[in-house]
């Protein structure tokens, strides 16, 4: 498996690409440029390294899942712990990266979208230690749905914008900040959330959000002096997936990506891009995405707020189809289980997101043996799910 | 009488050359067959056929909305297509443009495209997320038919403006202003300053599209673009008129008040009206 | 100031003391047999720094909060991040220490009191991943303001049992979570929250806490080659300042608590228990609180459930009467405009109650010099307290 | 006559050495006061007079609701101390101890406590939250004034029972089982043991308290304790009669329904009613 990806049109091998409109293809080519600078100059990587340290509590803990792993009876379970991160999940790791990089190109807005908010409080977050505005789209149903993020951002001193069009949930939200991000190209950085968007948005988080796995690698090595044997995260556009899966892609690690099969996959409320997507462009990507058979996008459906995008990262997309990563979809069912499982057994309460990998992890662990070693990324905490776990095991009970 | 191509149309045509922007299936086929003849009949010289689609993420909220509206009619990238030969039966002889996001295009399959445009007489293609550097594919193909792959130019296009410049095919489509589509009252001052650049560098007849709302603005731009393609206004007003639309026996007024607005957008000193 | 504190019989100068029915002394006395045995094994000791790498995220960074201190022009101010802690506070430190010390014991049920919920999910957290059995009291009253963590605890398997005596809030949890004890010492241990209580809790909790203070000492050696000249912390039972103060009481720096003057201390609406409070017996523990002529406890109040309590940790006591520290008392204005400061200044969103620390720390800040510094103990993440935050903010648009 | 001391009131009483323990102020101060008189009525020989605290961590909820009656009346430790001297007009003649939390007694001032008693005329003091460790000062001045200050013993005394059995005056008070205050239907099998164990260390006699409710109870510990302390089973007779105890009129049949209980609780063949 070679790592070249993405070429120099920013494919990867048949996914990716740049399909925006012409208005942003300069821009593009500037991002593209300025961050190749900056990944290559010391003084930035320092910045990017210091801040995720002093800021925003990196290295994260890989935490041996001890009475988890005596339960299943299968391979040993580590815990990468992105949860414990500042504002709760992974997405910071690469809002700082992104953060600074908008610094350093001398930008002084910032845009974003967000679903349940967690980017947004990730990219808000960031904004107000370095002094940037901010303005952040988000879905007006998501916006109800999620009024307390809405709220947090504001604290952060973010503008929060309602995007009103489609189904007012994250797609949607992420067409109006492309809108916003076209009429403000020169002045703004658009700061986007996942592995996905034109490149070289789906390599420049890839990047910022590699961090996950040079670490879970060196930690491992420290106390196991091994690689793990399998290594599990869920996929929404895929970035925490990305940033454990990059730094194994070249060893002999197997690895599994959880996506979110909703209500089932037999059913038409599901968010399972890769097994049930076809390919297509989304948000200027060239990858697989849940649509109709006139190409009009499909409203996909998660328990899972983070995991609830009708595309997915196309590198994943070239993983999926190179056969180097394993997808499965995980229903809302299965990922409450596992949540439920996680927190009783370990103490530790993870995000929705999470739960899915989680699943899928106890499984694959199930059939391994015990000289066997198992990471999972716990991409973010449970703490933003409290409400939607509630009412899921209250409906759970009454029927 | 053989059909003008793109390029043909766009070249004889005095200032302004003008090239409407219509979304199929907005209210309904029968009125996006109608339109496109009275757009013929207010003056056009290209026809933009809009296939609506989920997520316009160039467009703003007018043509969002007309989208929203034409999909729930169930109008479709094929059925779109196939509406062509039944404008041209009714009279349309224009070239005709299909302006799709690329996603649709897809999906249906490149190939199966190319062969439903030729079949069915359209004359070019516009494909506002599909930049020169991921056109080959269609360009190519699209070449072979003799199919215009109509070109944007945007004020950020900078560097690029030369190279898309050198290999527009048609018209060039030079975008206003920084955004999405829809009206604005006035451009930039910088506007004009970019349009006369990319009328520099472009060999194929130049037209500003993107805002353009007011008799004004169309009086302005003589002299620096050779056009105008104005696709929010005349779907503002075909909002505006939904209802008469949808009615058949109010369609005829209702069209005939939006020829009189485009008409009236259009009334320029030196008329093309000749 | 000499730290040979506690004494024999566990006195902090006047202060402390073991003040609790006949029936609770011999548990005390084993506790405090087997603390001090605990605390000088190098085996536990690795267990509980252990846990605390690679289970609770330890260290925390010390943020340096630079445009904070730009803004208030004085000394440099540091932001020591227990908010990053898993669970969101420092309270998990001095669970995991006693949960420890509890398996070592031998007991196997745990019981705790909890107020807002913090300690309580704390107290459920490090049950879960030790596998022992857990109780929780909270005030009936709490438990409906603060649903979303019985819920959470409940998740984490423990059994949260409403406390329904007195005010049916922390100061009544606390009650009724002794008098449980009092019904089942023999097996069951009592998992205090704060620096508070009989002999020898309020030693067990502080030296549990202390981490964060030795931390800080050696990480801002790392940074400035230098101790602090201030450090600031709130003050609820006042085990995360203490846990801050601790390390330095020999140095040559001011100490500043905030505890909480809630509507104002020349209302009868507040918390500030060394401003307002007189000396007597609470939780048996000889300290201040707050009580009327005839010694009967009042029920304090702070918009801070963590610091709503009307007594405080003997320790505190003796280093108010010494002038060792100096106590100030913040109104939950106070705090809510700090609150917002911080969190649009340097993008962390603290608790109230730490909200209370920045307060006190601001003001002195300014008093400063720009060569000196002061660290501020961050005690928690502001997430639990959106909902507060929130109504309080529309309060005061309203008005 | 001189009153006899707690010592001598509890060596010369007979089995069942009684000695309730009543909250003052519940409902209010006249019942309190004729409480006390249908106590010795019913064979009292030690009268236990409860202040209420609003943290009584040692208590069940009988007496917790009972204090929380107490202080909504306005009963405090000052009030209540001064209760003896009315209770003695009206014909008291037993020893009174003043059951009182540590705090109420910190805040009144430890020698203004001690006065306060003897100036008075009550005869002991018991602070349930106060350990042998912690009642120095307390018992060198109860000490001055020939107060008894009575000491508990608890199930996990343990190693410290004979410390705290040494140091025992007027009588020692054994906690039957872990736990609060309130009615138990049965004591655990071992409570008998770990009483002969402290009757055995003690130099004064025992008196057994926590959750007795029940004759059978009373008969069972016959032999190994000297008697017995009651508070919650008359307490919540006391809850269950409110309404008759604030009405003035109705209150002496209430009371006389209390005695009726509490005789019937004591009544063991050997009666010491002689
Ligand atoms: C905790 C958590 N995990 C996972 C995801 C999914 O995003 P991605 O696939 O980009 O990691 C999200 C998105 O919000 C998230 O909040
Ligand atoms: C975040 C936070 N800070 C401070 C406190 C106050 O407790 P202490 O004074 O024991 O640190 C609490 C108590 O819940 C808390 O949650």
């Amino acid at each position: 498996m070679s790592k070249v990806y993405p070429d120099d049109k920013g494919r990867y091998g048949a996914f990716g690409g740049k399909f925006v409109p012409e208005t942003l293809m300069f821009a593009l080519e500037e991002l593209e440029q300025a961050f190749e600078q900056a990944w290559n100059d010391e003084a930035f990587m320092n910045d990017y390294h210091h801040t995720l340290e002093e800021f925003a509590g990196r290295p994260t803990p890989l935490t041996y899942a001890e009475r988890l792993t005596e339960k299943l009876g299968g391979a040993k379970i580590y815990l990468k712990r992105e949860d414990l991160l500042h504002t709760g999940a992974h997405k910071l790791n690469n809002a700082v990266g992104q953060a600074l990089l908008a610094k350093r190109m001398g930008k002084k807005k910032i845009v974003a979208e967000t679903g349940a908010g967690q980017h947004g409080v990730a990219t808000a977050t960031v904004c107000a230690r370095m002094g940037l505005e901010c303005k952040v789209f988000m879905g007006e149903e998501d916006m109800r749905r999620q009024s307390l993020n809405v709220f947090r951002m504001e604290l952060l001193g973010a503008e929060v914008v309602p995007a009103l069009s489609g189904s007012k949930t994250l797609k949607d939200a992420t067409n109006e900040a492309i809108r916003y991000w076209v009429s403000n190209v020169e002045d703004t950085f658009y700061l986007i959330g996942s592995v996905v968007g034109p490149h070289p948005y789906p390599k420049v988080v890839r990047n910022f959000q590699r961090i996950i796995g040079d670490e879970t690698k060196q930690q491992l090595q420290d106390i196991e002096q091994s690689l793990p044997d399998a290594a599990v995260a869920c996929v929404g556009g895929g970035s925490n997936a990305i940033g454990m899966f990059y730094p194994f892609l070249e060893d002999d690690v197997e690895l599994y990506g959880a996506e979110a099969a909703g209500m089932g996959v037999e059913t038409s409320h599901h968010a399972a891009t890769i097994s049930k997507g076809t390919k297509g462009v989304i948000h200027g990507s060239l990858t697989y995405l849940i649509q109709d058979e006139n190409g009009q996008i499909i409203e996909p459906y998660s328990i899972s707020a983070g995991l609830d995008y009708p595309g997915i990262g196309p590198e994943h997309s070239h993983l999926a189809e190179s056969g180097r990563v394993q997808y499965e979809a995980v229903t809302d069912d299965e990922a409450m289980e596992a949540l439920k499982e996680l927190t009783r057994t370990e103490g530790i309460f993870p995000a929705i997101e999470t739960a899915h990998a989680l699943h899928l992890a106890f499984a694959q662990a199930k059939k391994m043996s015990k000289d066997q070693i198992l990471v999972i990324c716990a991409s973010g905490r449970g703490d933003k799910d409290v409400n939607t776990i509630k009412e899921s095991l209250e409906r759970e009970v009454q029927s | 009488m053989t059909r003008q191509t793109v390029r043909e149309a766009a070249e004889s045509a005095s200032y302004p050359l003008f090239i409407p922007f219509i979304m199929a299936g907005d209210p309904n086929k029968e009125t996006t067959i109608e339109l496109a003849l009275t757009m013929q009949e207010a003056g056009a010289h290209i026809l933009e056929l809009g296939i609506p689609y989920s997520d316009p993420l160039a467009d703003g909220p007018v043509l969002q909305r007309s989208a929203l509206r034409a999909l729930k009619h169930g109008m479709s990238l094929t059925e779109a297509i196939e509406l062509i030969p039944e404008m041209r039966k009714k009279g349309l002889t224009i070239p005709v443009i299909i302006f799709s996001y690329y996603n649709p295009v897809l999906r249906m399959g490149i190939e199966t495209f190319i062969e439903k445009l030729t079949e069915n007489e359209a004359d070019g293609v516009l494909i506002p997320d599909l930049p020169l550097e991921e056109s080959e594919e269609l360009s190519t193909l699209t070449k072979k038919v003799n199919l215009a792959n109509i070109s944007l130019v945007a004020p950020t296009s900078s560097t690029r403006l030369e190279k898309i410049a050198a290999q527009a095919e048609g018209f060039l489509y030079c975008v206003s202003s920084l955004g999405v589509t829809g009206t604005r009252e006035e451009f930039p001052p910088e506007a004009y300053a970019f349009i006369e650049e990319v009328k520099a560098s472009s060999e194929v007849p130049v037209a500003v599209g993107f805002g353009i709302s007011t008799p004004e603005q169309v009086k302005r731009l003589q002299g620096s673009a050779d056009g105008v393609i104005i696709g929010s206004a005349i779907m503002k007003k075909v909002e505006g008129l939904q209802a008469e639309l949808e009615h058949e026996a109010k369609r005829r007024d209702a069209l005939q008040s939006i020829q009189q607005y485009v008409e009236g957008l259009l009334a320029v000193p030196s008329s093309h009206q000749q």
